[in-house]
């Protein structure tokens, strides 16, 4: 087991990015992991930490995309440059990045991890999906990307093209789902409430292989079968 | 001395906040495999937190021949937190690990609210695990009820400690929906709203028994701690607040032994049960 | 529908604020007269606070001369809160108040925390009650044991509704002493701390009876509130927080009303058990 | 029963006086009742208000004396000016301002509400007790005040004179009793812990004709018997 590493990190931006927040932090000790990884944020004020992918990994920096959708990830983007953020990471399994006609699969705030995938895997295309064209300003953040908005899917363009490649993709469940049966073998990320992150509450239970396993532990990158 | 709770540390995932222990304390192991329940299982509360994760473990059988050796390797000592739905499968338990040099203490999960309760009271079921093993039996308690009565009961039976407390029962429900997050509505209370609680159950019991007591409920500091201890805990159980520190044990140690000087208690043993000493005082 | 706590707010040092409620609860009477518990008898904790009052009241025969009269003039409904050392005393005081026209319905405290306890069970004291009175009885039950099951009992034994929770047993330390400032140490936890267990309790309740249920316990804002309806409250009691805020009445009711209409809701009535609903919806 | 007025007040201004910190609010809507009347004050981020004697009031002010003992008074004494504060009051019975031959006795942060008092009384004499040089600092507040310093107590200059004036006490319990016995009929105010100051707790439950009663309802200033 790799070390647990904490640490209290300097906010240094929090940028607006269409409905969505880019939390720029110092990144003191901690590595930025791989592509997929995740860190556990302490918001201020609330009791459990939130689980965050990471989204950029600048120099000297960690960057997570952050949508305000209740208590947690409010705080987060509250912050403002001058605060501290206590940050565990990186944790979990992240995406594979061996892989050869790479083809990257958004939706909406599941963009987050998608940048520092991009730039790992070097700039491959993207297909990304949004409820809006505000929503859709998060697009800017990956290179090479195809942008969809609802009422059509990503899974539209997707559908023609996703045996051709290896797809990695990160957004809703029933996006997820729908991915994983146009692109068997695709990396998919998932998300479950996490209360710790590293395997000691449980949970964060999805069911895998026809029994319940701790997501944070297994994933939340999983392969579809 | 200090102790993760049940549940809420996993050694395998975590070995270096395990050793950082002075006694690593298992998740709650039952006779057969348990998958818990179905998600969600966890939410946060104001001042705390809901889980339903419902025993989730992988047996006895597979504990026996895959965890303990693997625990046995971590060099700190080893509690097995036992759990049945009868008195006859705690005590099988029992008498299974009792073989197990490498465990040190049995904990009794007699008060988990996820799941449903054996039919024999608690003091029946320690009797019967008590006949069972001669390694130290700690009664798991949660503070519902007369607890008093409770650890005398338990006492009686033959445990040599207590721990106090289990989760009580609370709910939280979702900002938007109004549904409560966890798929069994209802789920144990954990974390900070359970301080005064848990000092309340370790105050009472400590005036009911003799019994060391490990005192655990909502500690996330140094002054937590301290306050377990003046309450009458010999030995102090971090729960929620690993989930969201996993180096708490250190920071709680620090904490703890810079309180202790402030108050002047040379040691931690000195600081026990302080509480009742002054209050008995001040009455005189 | 909005209330106070029993014991936390006396109408005659407030009675504008017991004008602003739906209905007025008195402190618990019992049949005598009672001083109460020796000072300290309060303190706040992290998250809530503690009490040991210990049902100071001037006992029936007072309270039905002198008290009742008053109260009858203020022009809100009376609930009249009964306590008592067994069923008999319990039953003689529902007697009592059954002949005043101005007592609406009569609060059976079943569970305060400060004081010994009835040797019979919330059943049998419930039965004694139902058959000296034809008033409305309400069974008040703390958030201890096998609610469920307490709740059915009381139901079958004749109880009209039910008021939940009462406080729980917490304690709390000086921050510099180390002693408990109540006198007796232990006291009822109150506040905040309480709101997930008051939930809970609210949840198993109205799954196990048909109950109308006063929700109470940690209430500081119309959300609150909101949740207390929605996991199965028809009404709302404010304990607490009328100690910080003597107004909070006017402000939880405006509070409530904003979140019904967030949340679509077009009356109160309308709210009470969504939670349930929304669940079941979700399951099938 | 008067109006229970609750109220959110700007603060003004907070000064050190020795070890204790003079507190000023701007005075809204709330009057400032009479001398010995306290208000509830709710430190930010607790549960439970706190009792306050009245100490000045300054046209348009309230201003409060408060000695640090604890976590609501050290959150009061954070405030900065600009905060609001959550006021109730003026509670209780206050000192009866008819009386002839006036003299001030404090001890302590009893000497709270003696500087108000004073005006109401056209500046009668006082004698104050204090721990240290850097407490009795706080004597400045009332005008023609005699300072003794511990090890004296101030029972001691009050003992021969006590039995010529109408005393008005505040301070510790055992001074407080020490008083009564100098000076029977002597106005004291009295302290115990408060959870709402208006009589709906129970919770301040002092002795009184040989029963306990609300002292924030009977009190807090009491006479001697
Ligand atoms: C491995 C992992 C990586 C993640 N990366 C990011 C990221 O980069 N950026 C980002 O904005 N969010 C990310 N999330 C989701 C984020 O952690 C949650 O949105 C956040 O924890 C919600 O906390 P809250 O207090 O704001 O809202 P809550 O009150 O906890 O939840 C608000 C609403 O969101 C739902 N919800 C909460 N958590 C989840 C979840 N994990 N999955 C699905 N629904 C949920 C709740 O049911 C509720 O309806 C990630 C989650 C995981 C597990
Ligand atoms: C009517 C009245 C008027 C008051 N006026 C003033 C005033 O003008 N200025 C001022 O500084 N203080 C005044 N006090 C006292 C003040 O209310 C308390 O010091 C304060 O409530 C303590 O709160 P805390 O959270 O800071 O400390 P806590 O943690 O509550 O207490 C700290 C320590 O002080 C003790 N203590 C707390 N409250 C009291 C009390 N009421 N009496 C005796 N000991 C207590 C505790 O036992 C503990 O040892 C007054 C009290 C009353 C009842
Ligand atoms: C996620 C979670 C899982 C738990 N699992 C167990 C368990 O398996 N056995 C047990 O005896 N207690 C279990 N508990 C209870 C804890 O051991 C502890 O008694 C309780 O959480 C109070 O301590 P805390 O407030 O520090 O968390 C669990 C608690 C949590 C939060
Ligand atoms: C100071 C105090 C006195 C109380 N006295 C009584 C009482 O006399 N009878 C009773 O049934 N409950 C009594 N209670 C309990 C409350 O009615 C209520 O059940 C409990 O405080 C939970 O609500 P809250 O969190 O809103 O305060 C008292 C509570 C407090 C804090
Ligand atoms: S989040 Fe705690 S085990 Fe996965
Ligand atoms: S302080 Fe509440 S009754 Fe006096």
């Amino acid at each position: 087991m790799p070390e647990l590493r904490r640490e209290r990190l300097r906010v240094l931006a929090v940028e607006q990015v269409g409905p969505y927040s880019l939390l720029r932090v110092s990144r003191g000790m901690l590595t930025p992991g791989r592509p997929g990884q995740f860190f556990m944020l302490s918001p201020p004020g609330r009791l459990l930490p939130r689980p965050m992918s990471l989204c950029l990994a600048p120099p000297g920096e960690l960057a997570f995309l952050i949508d305000a959708v209740g208590p947690g990830t409010r705080a987060l983007c509250a912050l403002a440059p001058g605060n501290t953020l206590d940050v565990l990471g990186p944790l979990g399994n992240g995406f594979r990045v061996d892989v050869r006609r790479p083809l990257l699969v958004g939706g909406g705030i599941g963009v987050a991890p998608l940048p520092y995938l991009a730039e790992a895997l070097g700039r491959p295309p993207a297909l990304l999906g949004f409820r809006s064209e505000h929503h859709a300003q998060a697009a800017a953040l990956v290179p090479n990307a195809e942008v969809v908005l609802e009422p059509t899917y990503v899974t539209e363009p997707l559908a023609p093209v996703a045996r051709r490649h290896d797809v990695l993709a990160c957004g809703p469940e029933p996006m997820l789902a729908a991915v994983r049966e146009l692109a068997p073998g695709a990396q998919l990320a998932w998300e479950a409430p996490m209360a710790c992150g590293y395997g000691a509450c449980y949970g964060c239970a999805v069911e895998l292989d026809g029994s319940w396993k701790r997501l944070c532990v297994e994933g939340p990158v999983l392969v579809a079968a | 001395m200090l102790l993760n709770a049940s549940g809420c540390l996993d050694a395998s995932t975590a070995p270096d906040v395990a050793r950082s222990l002075d006694a690593f304390v298992t998740k709650t192991v039952t006779p057969l495999p348990r998958e818990g329940n179905p998600p969600v299982r966890i939410a946060e509360t104001e001042v705390g937190m809901v889980n339903s994760i419902g025993l989730a473990n992988p047996g006895l059988e597979a504990f026996l021949a895959d965890h303990v050796p693997r625990l046995a390797e971590l060099g700190v000592p080893l509690w097995v937190s036992v759990g049945g739905f009868s008195a006859d499968e705690y005590a099988a338990s029992c008498a299974a690990l009792d073989a197990r040099a490498a465990v040190t203490t049995l904990e009794l999960n007699l008060s988990c609210p996820n799941v449903d309760e054996a039919p024999e009271s608690a003091a029946q079921i320690v009797a019967a695990c008590r006949a069972a093993t001669t390694k130290p039996l700690y009664a798991k308690l949660a503070a519902t009820g007369d607890l008093a009565e409770l650890a005398r009961a338990v006492a009686d039976a033959g445990a040599d400690g207590l721990s106090l407390v289990n989760t009580l029962r609370g709910l939280t429900l979702d900002e938007r929906s109004l549904r409560p997050p966890l798929a069994r509505g209802v789920g144990g209370l954990s974390g900070p709203a359970l301080k005064p609680v848990s000092l309340a159950a370790v105050w009472v019991c400590r005036r009911a028994t003799a019994l060391p007591i490990v005192g655990m409920g909502g500690v996330a500091s140094g002054r937590d701690a301290l306050e377990l201890l003046a309450v009458g805990a010999h030995a102090v159980a971090l729960g929620t607040v690993l989930f969201a520190d996993p180096h708490a044990p250190a920071r709680v140690r620090a904490e703890l032994a810079a309180e202790l000087s402030a108050h002047g208690f040379a040691a931690p043993a000195d600081a026990v049960g302080a509480a009742h000493d002054r209050v008995l005082a001040a009455s005189v």
